[in-house]
């Protein structure tokens, strides 16, 4: 039999890896094969639900934490929790409890996350040494990375270098990564963007921390702006903010750099994860065997070995010697830094209707990156377009 | 084998009657010509005939076979169209032998035959040349000889020659003659041009509106028009008609003429007071052979005079002459009276 | 310039005429030498600097096209696709438009009318049922929606108007001499009609193939495997594993798309626009 | 006598006619009815159901939909309006621009072939090639647009991220992409137009300008008719142009019906409502086709 | 005023010469007509002269004024196109006013002059029609009506009865040859119809691959040809030209005689043996006034035949006389020999 199986990533160390954990499911099930598809990250959600509603769904494939709930509601996910117990030696209790909040409802197991990254400060350590700066790594260990000092070096190296402070994930901030761009710093100043069926972008925490935002795009011109590229990796930005994974564009990137936690704000230290998660479809034609090869691909074994590109949510695996030394690019104490983060962070927000909380927030935020815009006024708009679907 | 038979053939476009029974027998072998004025339904007719469009009412017999409802290619006539349509991604080889090919027929018998056809109208030099390559009348000529290699019983020509310039039409006016005479075919051709029709005929079939006016040999037409309208339309400069009361001083009429006709060549110039009547010339046009007068009648009427020598100046008065046995007379009804000379 | 005869006074028109026309053409010429150019960029330098002139030519971003995904194919594909498209099209709306402008039956101008309706309509409109119908007849994740959509659909009878149009101009001798000759009614359509239509045919292909050639809606909905990607879709696919645009490499790749085409019309272009002249697109 | 060629009798010319019609048309038909009206219709039933695509669960819910995007949503007539001003931008700046190059376009000169492939060029170029360059173009300060305004002194604007210049901006280079094909379809109709016209108008003494306006433009009519009708009807199906450039924003400011029925579908997976959505562009698109042919029909 | 001079005029288009040199005086009030086979240059001329095309040398006048370089417009000349190229999306009456409108001429003024021309050539009850409602007699008209009304001192017209059928064609020259007496304005006129143009011309000018071969009445043509050319290009049918030794039966040539013509109509038939030539007849074609007859002459030749009254079968053998004076004698370059009688 063959097992169909998508994944966002065509990159060829991620697909050997994967099919050496397929392979080894061939010790049980010696006539099964699995077939890896890559969908491009930018269509994957979409793509799926075009293979789920078009009668032509993979079997089981990755997820991203933003899709959970729409597609877990929609009863298209199946039930993993049977499989996962009857597994032999698997203890899903080693995973982090946070971790699983998204992918479990009651005693319900709609998926198993393979990957959760928080979301770490990447910089420019030559930008920071030719203005004369300390190092946000340097920084964070006195305990002085907060929201004030990021925005006074993010203005400090605009300055001293001619280039931006700071780019929000991949440029994208704006766009497509809307969540990604705002949810660090209002998490930093105690916020939240919705929960509990409230929307939290017009509380106090949330439009002092985008007001912040603001003025660091549009006073002081030290973010990347809308409608231009500043991209970090090509060295036109001294920070930006990215997942560790991202680590595998620096060798090419032809100067010094670090990676450094989120900067703390009034809220206190608050980690943001981004997560992805193996999940089995209702409509697959062999759901219990490919609920059987999550299973496989989840045990100890093979999320240690997963780890090395995607950070484990399983506590046994995240406080080995093997995780910091897994990623060969991160030294090990900045690897700790990704391991504090995930056992502390909580996973960017998700909800049933994300798509349309998405469509209806953008063009609201889009009215917020105006140099005139009213960040407050913006922020209300915002709260008054997703309240509705919330 | 190749006579061909009309009984009250009809034919409707939508409401329209375009053929509204017409009568006809071809004999074998004979060149029937069919004019009338542009509209009247010539190609129709012919068209018929081919098969390319169905018959509505009445009966069509080639042979002595009904054909109303067998298809074209099987009716054992072939076409040449006023255009030729000649395919123009063939060569004149390929198109004279392209319905043999469709028919199966064997390919050397079709050499021989296209070969044969080619000799006939010297055409064997221009064998490989495309359509486009070729000369008005050397198209004409290969549409011919596509007819040709069918050994159809009967051909049918639509205005094969009004493509052409003064001169070559009178060029291939004569192959064509030639061609009836050394292949002996039923022959039905179209034309609005009536020296062509004069020239070629063993019969002219003049329709108008769907209907038969006059069959008859050219002569026949051109001497005793049935009425006036074939009068007018055979012959040019085209007939004289006068009301008979203007036409008095020609001499007799037959009782019942309504007016009467005398064609420009028939008439003659005399000096004024020696004319059977006498006009105005009003215009004269040379034309290097002969000379067109209008003449303004003394009773109104313009009238047109051919003549060959010199001609009287513009607005010098004329006398006109003209023989009795050249006169037309024609009732109320248009229909000539033929108890007097007739 | 009293003293310019007509002649000088015509050139010099012309001349003005010539770098006015060199102005407005900037907007259509400068997106072709960009992209060339920054296909040749390294990744780096696209968001540097604006320049026309790469500082080194990175040939090599031909060859990692190839590389990331399976470019050839997806290329091969997209054309495979149009070429059927294409030849679906033409034979069956020069069949459809040959019967429309020449046979002569009960019904010909209702279905004309019922044809012609549907050119008022946009795909969008119909995109959701035929995702259904694609479904049920379990073709979802191949390349038959790709080509049935196109060639039924409004582009589809579109050819067929264009096609109808010609027939009607063509004059009708031709294919009776056909007739008379014994051809059957396809014999004449294949090798009279056909023949002599071919701008017509010319104009219904470029329309159709640069259609296909561009579809995105649908290959967006309907197709999910990276083999099985048309250009359009390829081309907006260069993303790293985590979603960011490759800008060096979908450049390249673009510009392998698009300059094969543009030589292609290039060498076509007086026949193209002969063959739209020709067909009575004008309408 | 000889049986050669004796009909079926029961086959008359015209039967026969009429049969091999139908048997031509029988591809189309066939395609058309499965893959146009047929969909056509389900469209109408879906439009009164609600439908989720991912969960495929259906509830008949009547005229709700309509109810939903003509009175309750007020997204619905932003994006009607993003539609009708694509619509109204697009039309008369292609047709205008397009016949500006055909006229200067249709005779000979040197050069004119170049010209021709210039303008032309864009048109077989893919939307997805098109709009990647120009998002790249046109961005903020870096763009090269605006690094040329700022050559010749003009700050532009931020054309994608402003909601009116980057409804300016897909419209602008949407023309230029698809203004070849028009021109083309002008240059054909010039080309048909007998030189005599000219020359006697000429002759009588008629400026270049008169020429155009009293006698050119008229006998263009029915192709602008035709261009109108289509370019009028392209701009409303727009999708690929908008989805790649701007997805929509900033601001909703480009979100156009071909697009948003798109998102409803296929996003949000509201057959239902997407549906209700592709009828009431169908009525859009319906009605402004029979006012354009009316008014053609009015003058002439 | 409007008389016309032309003075080695020549035109290229790019390196190919279409007229290489053309002089020509026209009077005022003259009728001149152009003739000449296709492609000698007719139009070119006529275009130059309107100011359509630009002249690459030579002078070009119209009454006292070098108008190489005036604006077509501004020369006081109106064209009449061989496609009338009358505006399809105006009625008659706008079609006629299109010139002075862009003009500027008063409304008032406008109408009286449209009015006019309408009842000069009884358009007045057409003129809310649009030119497809117009029969091509009525469009020619309509044509003429627009040149009308710009009161030219110079009317061109080219090819303007070629679009009409035979016997509308005979109508409208006349009808243009009275407007001609009428209106007594300077014509110049392109036609490849041999009969209009010695029907309507005073003077003729018949041109060949853009040079002038000659010029002169139509008489002058017919009777005096300068050389083989001209003589074979007007009258029809065509004049035969045998070669001088076959000629030689016909009486003394002038020394130097290459070949000898003689007009078909200036033939008789005579019993074999008293004919000054003799042949076989070929074909006979019935015209109905008149007989074509194909003659092969002993000699090889094929010779036209006019005759009027009965002809010979075909076949019959036949002798030819001619008078001397319908002789026409060319020397081997093709130019008359005038040394004889002339
Ligand atoms: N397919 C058709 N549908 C309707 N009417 C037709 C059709 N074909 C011919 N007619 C009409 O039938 C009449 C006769 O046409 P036909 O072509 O036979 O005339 P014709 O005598 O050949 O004229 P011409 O000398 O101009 O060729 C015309 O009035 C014509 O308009
Ligand atoms: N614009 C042009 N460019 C190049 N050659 C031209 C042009 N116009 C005419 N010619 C050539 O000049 C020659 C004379 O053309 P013109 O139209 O004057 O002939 P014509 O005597 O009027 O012939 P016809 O009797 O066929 O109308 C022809 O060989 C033609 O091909
Ligand atoms: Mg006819
Ligand atoms: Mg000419």
């Amino acid at each position: 039999a063959e097992l169909r199986f998508t994944v966002w990533t065509g990159n060829e160390a991620h697909l050997a890896m994967l099919n050496g954990i397929a392979e080894s499911f061939k010790e049980k099930h010696p006539d099964v094969t699995v077939r890896y598809e890559t969908i491009p990250a930018g269509d994957y959600t979409q793509k799926l639900t075009f293979q789920l509603a078009g009668g032509n769904p993979p079997d089981a494939g990755w997820m991203m934490e933003d899709a959970a709930s729409t597609f877990a509601n929609a009863g298209v996910l199946e039930d993993l929790a049977p499989a996962l117990n009857a597994a032999e030696g698997y203890d899903l209790a080693d995973f982090s409890e946070p971790a699983m909040g998204l992918w479990t409802a009651d005693d319900k197991v709609w998926g198993v996350p393979f990957s959760t990254s928080p979301f770490v400060i990447f910089y420019n350590k030559d930008m920071f040494d030719s203005a004369g700066l300390e190092d946000p790594l340097a920084l964070a260990e006195k305990g002085k990375w907060d929201m004030d000092k990021f925005q006074e070096v993010a203005k400090a190296l605009t300055e001293a270098n001619g280039k931006w402070g700071f780019e929000f994930k991949d440029g994208q901030g704006y766009d497509t990564r809307i969540m990604h761009a705002l949810m660090p710093p209002i998490r930093a100043y105690g916020g939240d963007v919705w929960s509990n069926g409230e929307c939290g972008f017009d509380k106090p925490e949330a439009v002092a921390a985008v007001q912040q935002l603001h003025d660091m795009v549009f006073t002081d011109k030290s973010i990347v702006p809308p409608g231009e590229n500043g991209d970090y990796f090509s060295g036109n930005a001294a920070m930006t903010i990215n997942q560790i994974s991202r680590a595998s564009l620096m060798p090419d990137a032809g100067f010094n750099w670090g990676i450094a936690p989120l900067p703390t704000g009034p809220g206190g230290e608050a980690p943001v994860i981004g997560q992805a998660a193996i999940v089995v479809f209702a409509a697959g034609r062999q759901k219990e065997l490919a609920a059987e090869f999550v299973a496989h691909m989840t045990n100890e074994a093979n999320v240690a070995e997963m780890a090395q590109f995607f950070p484990p949510a399983r506590n046994s695996v995240l406080s080995s010697e093997a995780f910091t030394a897994s990623n060969k690019l991160i030294p090990a104490e900045q690897m700790e830094i990704v391991g504090d983060a995930i056992a502390k962070g909580s996973v960017l927000p998700s909800h049933e209707r994300s798509p349309q909380l998405l469509a209806a927030m953008k063009p609201r935020v889009d009215a917020l990156w105006r140099a005139d815009a009213n960040v407050e006024e913006a922020l209300k708009a915002v709260c008054a377009a997703i309240q509705p679907q919330l | 084998m190749s006579s061909l038979t009309l009984r009250n053939l009809q034919k409707r476009f939508g409401r329209v009657e375009v053929i509204r029974g017409v009568d006809l027998d071809v004999a074998d072998g004979e060149f029937v010509v069919f004019v009338g004025p542009s509209g009247c339904g010539k190609s129709t007719l012919l068209r018929m005939i081919s098969g390319l469009e169905d018959v509505t009412d009445g009966e069509l017999r080639i042979g002595d076979r009904v054909v109303n409802e067998v298809q074209p290619a099987k009716r054992g006539v072939a076409m040449v169209f006023q255009s030729y349509a000649l395919y123009p991604h063939l060569n004149v080889r390929d198109n004279m032998g392209f319905g043999l090919k469709v028919r199966k027929v064997p390919g050397p018998e079709r050499e021989r035959r296209v070969a044969e056809a080619a000799a006939l109208l010297k055409l064997d030099a221009l064998l490989e040349r495309f359509p486009r390559e070729l000369s008005g009348g050397q198209r004409q000529r290969v549409a011919i000889g596509r007819a040709i290699v069918g050994h159809p019983d009967v051909f049918l020509f639509d205005e094969p020659l009004s493509n052409l310039d003064a001169e070559l039409r009178v060029h291939m006016r004569s192959e064509i003659a030639a061609l009836h005479k050394r292949l002996g075919n039923t022959m039905i051709y179209v034309t609005h041009d009536q020296v062509e029709a004069m020239t070629l005929a063993d019969k002219i079939v003049v329709l108008r509106d769907g209907l038969v006016e006059q069959v008859g040999s050219p002569r026949e037409l051109y001497e005793r028009p049935d009425n006036i309208f074939v009068a007018q339309f055979i012959g040019s400069p085209k007939m004289n008609i006068l009301p008979a009361a203007s036409a008095a001083g020609f001499g007799a009429q037959p009782a019942g003429t309504a007016s009467v006709g005398i064609r420009p060549e028939h008439l003659s110039i005399v000096a004024p007071d020696r004319g059977q009547l006498s006009g105005k010339v009003v215009i004269t046009e040379y034309t290097g052979a002969s000379s067109l007068l209008h003449v303004a009648l003394d009773s109104g009427e313009t009238c047109l005079v051919v003549i060959d020598g010199d001609s009287p100046e513009a607005d010098a008065r004329v006398g006109l002459v003209a023989a009795s046995k050249d006169l037309h007379h024609f009732g109320a009804d248009g229909r000539a009276q033929r108890n007097l000379h007739g | 310039m009293g003293s310019l005869t007509q002649s000088q006074l015509r050139l010099v028109k012309q001349v003005c005429w010539t770098i006015s026309l060199c102005i407005v053409a900037i907007p259509f010429v400068f997106p072709f030498l960009w992209m060339i150019s920054s296909g040749l960029k390294g990744p780096l330098e696209i968001f540097g600097q604006p320049s026309l002139i790469p500082t080194s030519f990175r040939w090599n971003n031909y060859v990692e096209v190839f590389n990331y995904q399976p470019f050839a194919r997806q290329y091969f594909n997209s054309l495979y696709i149009a070429v059927t498209v294409t030849a679906l099209t033409l034979f069956i709306s020069s069949l459809a438009g040959y019967a429309l402008a020449r046979l002569r039956f009960a019904g010909a101008a209702l279905v004309a009318l019922f044809l012609v309706s549907a050119l008022m309509v946009p795909e969008e409109v119909t995109i959701i049922p035929n995702f259904f119908l694609i479904r049920w007849l379990g073709l979802s994740d191949t390349h038959w929606p790709l080509i049935l959509l196109p060639v039924f659909g409004p582009q589809g009878i579109v050819g067929t108007f264009l096609m109808r149009q010609y027939f009607l101009a063509l004059p009708k001798e031709l294919e009776e001499a056909g007739k008379m000759d014994g051809l059957s009614r396809f014999g004449i359509w294949w090798r009279i009609a056909l023949p002599m239509s071919r701008p017509a045919l010319a104009a219904v292909a470029i329309i159709t193939f640069l259609n296909s050639w561009n579809l995105f809606l649908e290959p967006l909905i309907f197709i999910s495997s990276l083999e099985k990607f048309t250009l359009p879709l390829a081309l907006s696919n260069f993303t790293d594993p985590y979603g960011s645009p490759l800008w060096h490499l979908q450049l390249a790749a673009t510009t392998l798309a698009v300059v094969p085409i543009l030589i292609v019309y290039l060498m076509a272009q007086r026949q193209i626009i002969e063959s739209f002249a020709l067909s009575g697109v004008k309408g | 006598m000889t049986a050669r060629g004796e009909r079926a009798p029961w086959l008359t010319l015209k039967m026969r006619e009429a049969m091999e019609a139908w048997l031509f048309l029988s591809p189309t038909l066939v395609g058309f009815l499965i893959f146009f009206v047929g969909p056509l219709f389900a469209v109408v039933w879906y439009s009164l159901t609600e439908w989720n695509l991912l969960s495929q669960q259906t509830t008949f819910v009547g005229l709700d939909n309509y109810d939903d995007a003509l009175l309750r949503n007020p997204d619905f007539w932003q994006v009607v309006r993003n539609s009708i001003v694509f619509a109204i931008g697009l039309v008369p700046l292609n047709m205008a621009l397009a016949l500006g190059l055909a006229l200067a376009l249709s005779r000979r000169f040197p050069g004119v072939i170049f010209f021709r492939t210039v303008f032309f060029a864009p048109v077989v170029t893919s939307a997805v090639a098109w709009a990647i360059v120009w998002k790249f173009l046109l961005q903020g300060e870096a763009g090269f647009v605006n690094q040329m305004l700022a050559g010749i002194g003009i700050s532009g604007p931020n054309w994608l991220r402003e909601p009116d210049w980057a409804m300016v901006a897909v419209i602008v280079t949407r023309v230029i992409k698809m203004v070849g094909l028009n021109m083309i379809l002008y240059i054909a109709a010039l080309q048909a137009i007998p030189r005599d016209y000219e020359a006697a108008a000429r002759l009588e003494g008629a400026s270049n300008w008169q020429i155009f306006r009293m006698i050119i433009w008229p006998l263009l009519g029915p192709t602008t008719l035709v261009i109108m009708v289509i370019t009028t009807i392209g701009s409303f199906k727009v999708f690929d142009h908008i989805y790649l450039m701007t997805g929509g924003g900033p601001e909703n400011g480009t979100l156009v019906l071909a697009f948003y029925i798109y998102q409803q579908g296929f996003q949000f997976f509201d057959v239902g409502y997407a549906s209700a959505l592709a009828m009431i562009m169908f009525v859009i698109v319906m009605a402004l086709t029979i006012v354009q042919l009316a008014l053609r029909r009015r003058d002439t």
